[in-house]
């Protein structure tokens, strides 16, 4: 779209006030997913496989049923036969078959059947008399024992056009993309390193599990409360689902606790959705933890095989990548976004990249910030760091050297606009933590880091009021204080004070349709949207003054919050201030509203450098991280603290991802470690302080020139981490956690 | 003409060709005629493709313009988190 | 599942012996609510311990030696300044358990009676030398910490019988405790490994000495060869090496989510060093 | 199943419920009072969402039952603020951006108010142990930490 008047100086923008949803949140008044209730509301409970992989035999409910608390009970037969929708294909039949089993469960935590009682004690005991016949059948949960030939196949068919022959039915999708000629390039390099590197699914750990309440009635209109990053896909999926029309379902999206992607798909929805159609009442569910780890989506798991060429000069000659992610038992795993992540920071004559997507007998990956790119850039940039120690190189002077900027063709195809790596790399050379002194047992790592970022379908809609003030409806759930960036937004172009600005987040009734909060889009689309809705408004206040004063719509503008005569010719009137017009609007031509509709196309990508401190017990192999520091590009910061946290949650997540945190499976293919206790996510005694820097490089599809912020910062966390235990440790790490028995086992082997 | 460039996965359905030659004006009409050119395009078309623009992705749209001269690359559908 | 508060540990006895199905006490109730709450175990009986008239005392004995109810709390343990300048050791193991709302509720008697092999206070108890009196239908009986668990979730105490007081000996001259436990975070994990050790000196040579393992073997050990490393000597690094040695010997652990047979058995002997070190410093008179 | 009837203290105020002695304080609290400030994160002690005070003793409602409480005087995050006039914790976490997503709000604020009442001076690292049972996904505890170091400072000041 065209980008007129872009702004560079600014009064509201760049500020750091209070958000507006503060006090309910620290009051314990802000209601989440769990918080709602309703009259004759029934609570739901789901059955759930013990097994990794299993035929469903039989499911008898009947002993259920006849329980005099139990008002409901539902299997896949409960969706199956959908009058509108008979033929449910592609993501939607994938997301039907992850939330309630079809033929076969598919990983240890399929659902199975699902309950509604009067008590969510009742509902629990409830689960108990259903019977499930299972036919256990082999399983397969490591990606590359997943590709093997013996595998047990999870689905056949479920491949795309893309995988090429003679591949294992397993592996779904197959990307290949680069340009020039690699065995050429590493022909001209004066070292060649080649090495695997392996991650294990990890999960977003949003401390709010997925909770909703959903009422459907037998007249096919129906309700749903639910904690979702978007409640549009919501309705549109449990209206598929049900089998109902998407807009007699009004979702309204609850408070949400976290989702860093993994609330941007339905688990317990239409479950529940299911649940009180049955039994003609609303019904609660909320998951467990343990749920929350088996049955949603964690990250995919990686097995990764690099190729780097290095000219002495710390030149790149050659680039290549192999990339198998597995992502569950259905398609989706991002290979494809890992490969063409995985090599963008850099200039590259000669790269070659492949993913692919291959399907295991676990939960269905979803989306974990900037999915697909953290494993690829802790691969990649551990090679790119051994290069330059066994050169002799500075690695921020060889990233440099190699640094992609405006009109580098990027390793995934075209050619990059403005961009801001190299500032982020500048900034950390002239950073003091780089040229800090390191204490002995301590070892430091950096990185680069990429993300694409993301649009999206947005609509936002601002109402004036008789007063002056401003209500501004907006789609995507806030997740990390967007009211406040959106208020601001508003601000900057309305001229009124933020604290005159007051930001919902409409419900799927009352706006139109919004993309979920997720590729970063939020304050870049979801700001733009709000930017081009107050400009919508202001074309009307200016429209009402010039009516007023007799002069043509053209020769009014807008300034500091006032209409005012475009130039001395235009005439000599006194500015009207936005309450003024708007106290006489409904006499002057009806109510003033703003509103904007469309999918802007021009996220901007973004790059950050990470530089990170780690101290290694050599007789435990315990670490520490004694040091972190996060310098990204944001474009433009709107609410500068909210993006320093979005740095510092990111890092936070990274190390966590780096250390302790990995999804464990027993040989019986069962999740062993579904609870805090011990899938390790950090504790505020683990971290240091995260030091951030803001680099701004205006994004030019933005009008403020703003760049998602939110993903990008858990890309480099991985490698940079890597990069520093490994010198700490005097041994490359390759395998991430770098838990304490990993390192001290490396350390054994290196004598 | 517009020349496409196609991510190299995509050969295979093209008969080797990994730039693409096709009469467009909009990422719409860039689709459509991709597939008149190179029937078996239509497979990643439908599994979902963005397409870059002077280096501006389009992540979904398909009446996006495309101006005259610009570079034109298709993409694999970009998903986030 | 039934409730019951009773007033004395006789009545509490009375209730489980008479009792069907599963029982359990409620003292802090951290573990027997996770239990509950994951349906891991659900009490047909459950039996709340903290009504009973000084059941979170701490006292201090005549004779140098402490006795706690079985509801006194880790907090409440820490904030004793007296019982931590005699047992810093014990009370820094009970200080280990979970978080700071852990240790509002969390109790010696429960982490004992979870049957954990991993228990954190549970080796500095052994190490210390503490007991238990175990009220049962047939009256009372003086247990030794290291008779009480039997296996994981396991313990030597019979239907109708419980815990109903804590004694830890005196401290005496010249003697210090110490535990140290491995974990992958700073806190919040369960012990990979635990070791506690409490010693006795005359002048610079240790005299007596308990070295006790967790999370290496199906239950705490409490290891004699380890003592019998650093007995006689002033702990210079032969006798540390050696103790270190020992108490990898000992080690019987299991590969599980939480750390191998290899970090485990690695592991004890340079936890063992280290908390050896520690108790020595404080048998000093050096630290705290 | 017969039901327990308890009398407590919840913020000051006396209240009654009935309930199973399977459900805990924090399903009581929310299901029963209807106060929903304290969340359950893990239902296993390990994210600290649901922390009160109980007789000024901070605990997990997630690892207490109902029926314990039982003539005691408990404290959520909706007693916190004095009327409308907020603790200074409060105004500290949203002016120092120490929430993102405001989920673990309500227990970070129990517990550290908790910390700041045992221990008016804290270290850096006092406050990080201190705060290690209440987990936070969204901002890497550094805002956090921040929010009560000033906090604890200016009612050292204050006082």
């Amino acid at each position: 779209m065209a980008l007129d008047d872009r702004k560079s100086e600014f009064t509201f923008v760049g500020t750091r006030p209070n958000r507006p949803d503060g006090l309910d949140k620290v009051t314990g008044r802000a209601k989440f997913g769990a918080d709602m209730s309703a009259p004759g509301m029934l609570h739901g409970a789901i059955l759930r496989s013990p097994h990794a992989h299993a035929r469903i035999v039989k499911i008898d409910t009947s002993k259920a049923e006849a329980h005099k608390e139990v008002k409901a009970v539902v299997t896949r037969a409960d969706f199956a036969d959908v009058p509108f929708k008979p033929g449910l294909e592609g993501e939607f039949w994938n997301v039907l078959e992850n939330v309630m089993a079809g033929e076969k469960a598919l990983y240890d935590g399929h659902a199975v059947a699902a309950v509604a009682a009067t008590s969510a004690l009742a509902a629990r005991d409830a689960l108990k008399l259903i019977e499930v016949e299972y036919e256990v059948l082999p399983h397969v949960t490591d990606v590359d024992k997943a590709m093997a030939p013996d595998a047990p196949v999870i689905r056949e068919g479920a491949a795309d056009y893309s995988v090429p022959e003679g591949m294992h039915p397993n592996v779904v999708r197959y990307h290949e993309s680069g340009h020039g000629d690699v065995e050429a390039g590493f022909a001209e390099a004066d070292l060649v390193i080649e090495d695997s590197f392996v991650t294990e699914a990890t999960h977003q750990g949003y401390i709010e599990p997925h909770a909703c309440l959903g009422m459907l009635g037998n007249d096919g209109k129906g309700e749903l409360w639910c904690t979702t990053q978007g409640h549009w896909i919501a309705q549109k999926t449990c209206a598929a689902l049900l089998g109902i029309e998407t807009s007699q379902l009004r979702v309204t999206a609850s408070e949400i606790g976290g989702g860093f992607g993994g609330k941007t798909t339905v688990f317990i929805e239409p479950v529940a959705l299911a649940l009180s159609r049955k039994a003609n009442r609303p019904v609660k569910l909320v998951m467990t933890r343990s749920e929350v780890f088996r049955a949603t989506g964690p990250t995919s798991s990686a097995s990764m095989d690099i190729k780097i060429g290095m000219k002495k000069d710390g030149t790149i000659s050659a680039a290549q990548g192999v990339f198998r992610l597995q992502g569950g038992a259905f398609p989706g795993a991002p290979g494809d976004m890992t490969a063409m992540c995985a090599f963008a920071p850099y200039n590259l004559t000669n790269v070659k990249q492949v993913g692919y997507d291959v399907m295991a007998n676990r939960p269905k990956q979803a989306a974990y910030r900037a999915p697909g790119a953290p494993m690829g850039a802790f691969a990649v940039e551990s090679v790119i760091d051994e290069l330059c120690k066994k050169l002799g190189l500075d690695p921020v002077d060889v990233r440099l050297k190699n640094a992609a900027h405006e009109g580098t063709k990027a390793s995934y195809g075209p050619r990059y606009e403005r961009i801001g790596l190299v500032e982020t790399l500048e900034a950390a050379k002239a950073h003091p933590h780089y040229s800090a002194p390191l204490k002995p047992g301590q070892g430091r790592g950096i990185s680069c880091g990429f993300w694409f970022n993301h649009g999206g379908e947005t609509s936002v809609s601002l109402a004036l009021s008789e007063d002056g003030s401003a209500q501004l409806m907006v789609g995507t759930p806030d997740i990390g204080g967007s009211r406040a960036s959106m208020a601001l937004m508003a601000a900057e172009v309305l001229g009124i004070p933020y604290e005159n600005i007051r930001v919902t987040i409409a419900d799927t009734a009352t706006l139109g349709y919004n993309d979920v909060s997720h590729g970063s889009r939020v304050t870049y689309a979801s700001g733009l949207a709000t930017i081009k809705a107050a400009k919508h408004a202001v074309e009307k206040l200016c429209e009402r003054a010039a009516a007023s004063w007799g002069i043509p719509t053209d020769a009014v503008k807008w300034e500091n919050g006032c209409a005012v005569p475009s130039g001395p010719n235009a005439g000599d009137f006194d500015p009207r201030p936005l309450a003024d017009i708007t106290a006489h609007m409904g006499s002057t031509g009806g109510p003033i509203s703003g509103h904007f509709e469309a999918t802007p196309e021009g996220a901007g990508v973004s790059f950050g450098t990470h530089i990170v401190d780690a101290e290694v017990d050599p007789e435990t192999g315990k670490t520490s991280i004694t040091r972190y520091t996060v310098i990204q590009d944001a474009g433009k910061a709107i609410h500068p603290t909210y993006v320093e946290g979005q740095y510092q949650g990111g890092a936070a997540q990274g190390i966590g991802w780096a250390l302790n945190e990995e999804y464990i499976y027993g040989e019986d293919g069962r999740l062993q470690n579904s609870i805090f206790l011990d899938y390790r996510i950090p504790v505020a005694s683990d971290l240091p302080m995260i030091d951030t820097v803001i680099v701004e490089v205006p994004n030019p599809g933005h009008p403020f020139g703003v760049r998602g912020v939110g993903e990008t910062g858990i890309v480099p966390p991985l490698a940079a981490i890597a990069n520093a235990v490994s010198h700490a440790a005097g041994v490359r790490m390759r395998q991430l956690p770098m838990s304490p028995p990993r390192i001290l086992a490396a350390l054994k082997e290196n004598g | 003409m517009v020349e496409v460039h196609l991510w190299s996965g995509l050969r295979s359905l093209t008969g080797g060709q990994q730039v693409v030659e096709v009469e467009a004006k909009t990422t719409g009409d860039l689709l459509r005629a991709l597939v008149r050119a190179h029937p078996q395009l239509q497979g990643p078309i439908d599994a979902g493709v963005s397409i870059a623009i002077d280096g501006r992705v389009i992540a979904t749209g398909l009446t996006e313009p495309i101006p005259k001269g610009s570079e034109v690359y298709l993409m694999q559908r970009l998903r986030g988190g | 599942m039934d409730y019951h508060s009773p007033a004395s540990f006789a009545e509490a006895s009375a209730l489980a012996a008479n009792a069907t199905g599963i029982t359990r006490f409620l003292a802090g109730g951290t573990d027997v609510l996770v239990q509950l709450r994951s349906e891991l175990v659900t009490p047909d009986t459950l039996i709340d311990l903290k009504k009973i008239d000084g059941v979170s005392d701490i006292n201090s004995n005549a004779d140098g030696s402490w006795t706690l109810g079985v509801a006194a709390t880790g907090a409440e343990m820490s904030e004793h300044a007296e019982l931590g300048r005699d047992w810093p050791g014990v009370v820094e193991a009970m200080d280990l358990i979970g978080s700071t709302q852990v240790q509002g509720r969390a109790t010696l008697t429960g982490n004992l009676c979870n049957g954990s092999p991993a228990a954190d206070s549970v080796p500095a108890m052994v190490a210390a030398g503490v007991s238990v009196t175990v009220t049962g239908p047939e009256g009372d009986r003086e247990v030794a910490v290291e008779d009480i668990p039997t296996g994981p979730g396991k313990t030597s105490l019979a239907k109708g019988e419980l815990i109903s007081a804590v004694h830890i000996p005196a401290r005496g001259e010249n003697g210090g405790d110490a535990y140290l436990r491995f974990i992958p975070r700073t806190e919040m994990d369960i012990a990979v490994v635990g070791v506690g050790v409490n010693l006795r000196l005359d002048g610079d040579t240790v005299t007596e000495a308990r070295v006790s393992l967790g999370a290496v073997a199906p239950t705490v050990l409490l290891v004699e060869d380890c003592a019998k490393a650093i007995i006689g000597s002033t702990l210079d690094d032969a006798a540390l090496d050696a103790l270190a040695a020992a108490a990898s010997a000992a080690c019987n652990p299991i590969d599980d989510k939480r750390g191998t047979i290899a970090f485990r058995t690695e592991v004890a002997g340079v936890l063992a060093k280290r908390a050896a070190k520690i108790a020595y410093a404080r048998a000093k008179g050096e630290q705290a | 199943m017969s039901k327990f009837h308890v009398s407590t203290t919840v913020n000051g105020d006396t209240v009654e419920y009935l309930c199973d002695p399977r459900e805990t304080l924090l399903d009581c609290l929310r299901d029963k009072l209807n106060l929903t400030g304290a969340k359950e994160g893990c239902g296993t002690g390990d994210c600290g969402a649901c922390s009160v005070s109980v007789d000024g003793r901070l605990v997990c409602s997630c690892l207490m039952l109902g029926v314990e409480a039982e003539g005691k005087q408990i404290e959520t995050v909706e007693g916190i603020a004095d009327g409308d006039v907020l603790h200074p914790l409060q105004k500290k976490f949203i002016e120092h951006a120490a929430l993102q997503c405001g989920i673990c709000t309500p227990g970070i604020l129990v517990a550290a108010k908790s910390l700041l009442e045992k221990n008016p001076n804290p270290t850096e690292e006092e406050a990080r142990y201190w705060l290690a049972g209440n987990l936070c996904r969204c901002t890497g505890y550094d805002k956090i930490i921040r929010a009560v170091m000033e906090t604890a400072e200016e009612l050292r000041e204050a006082s």
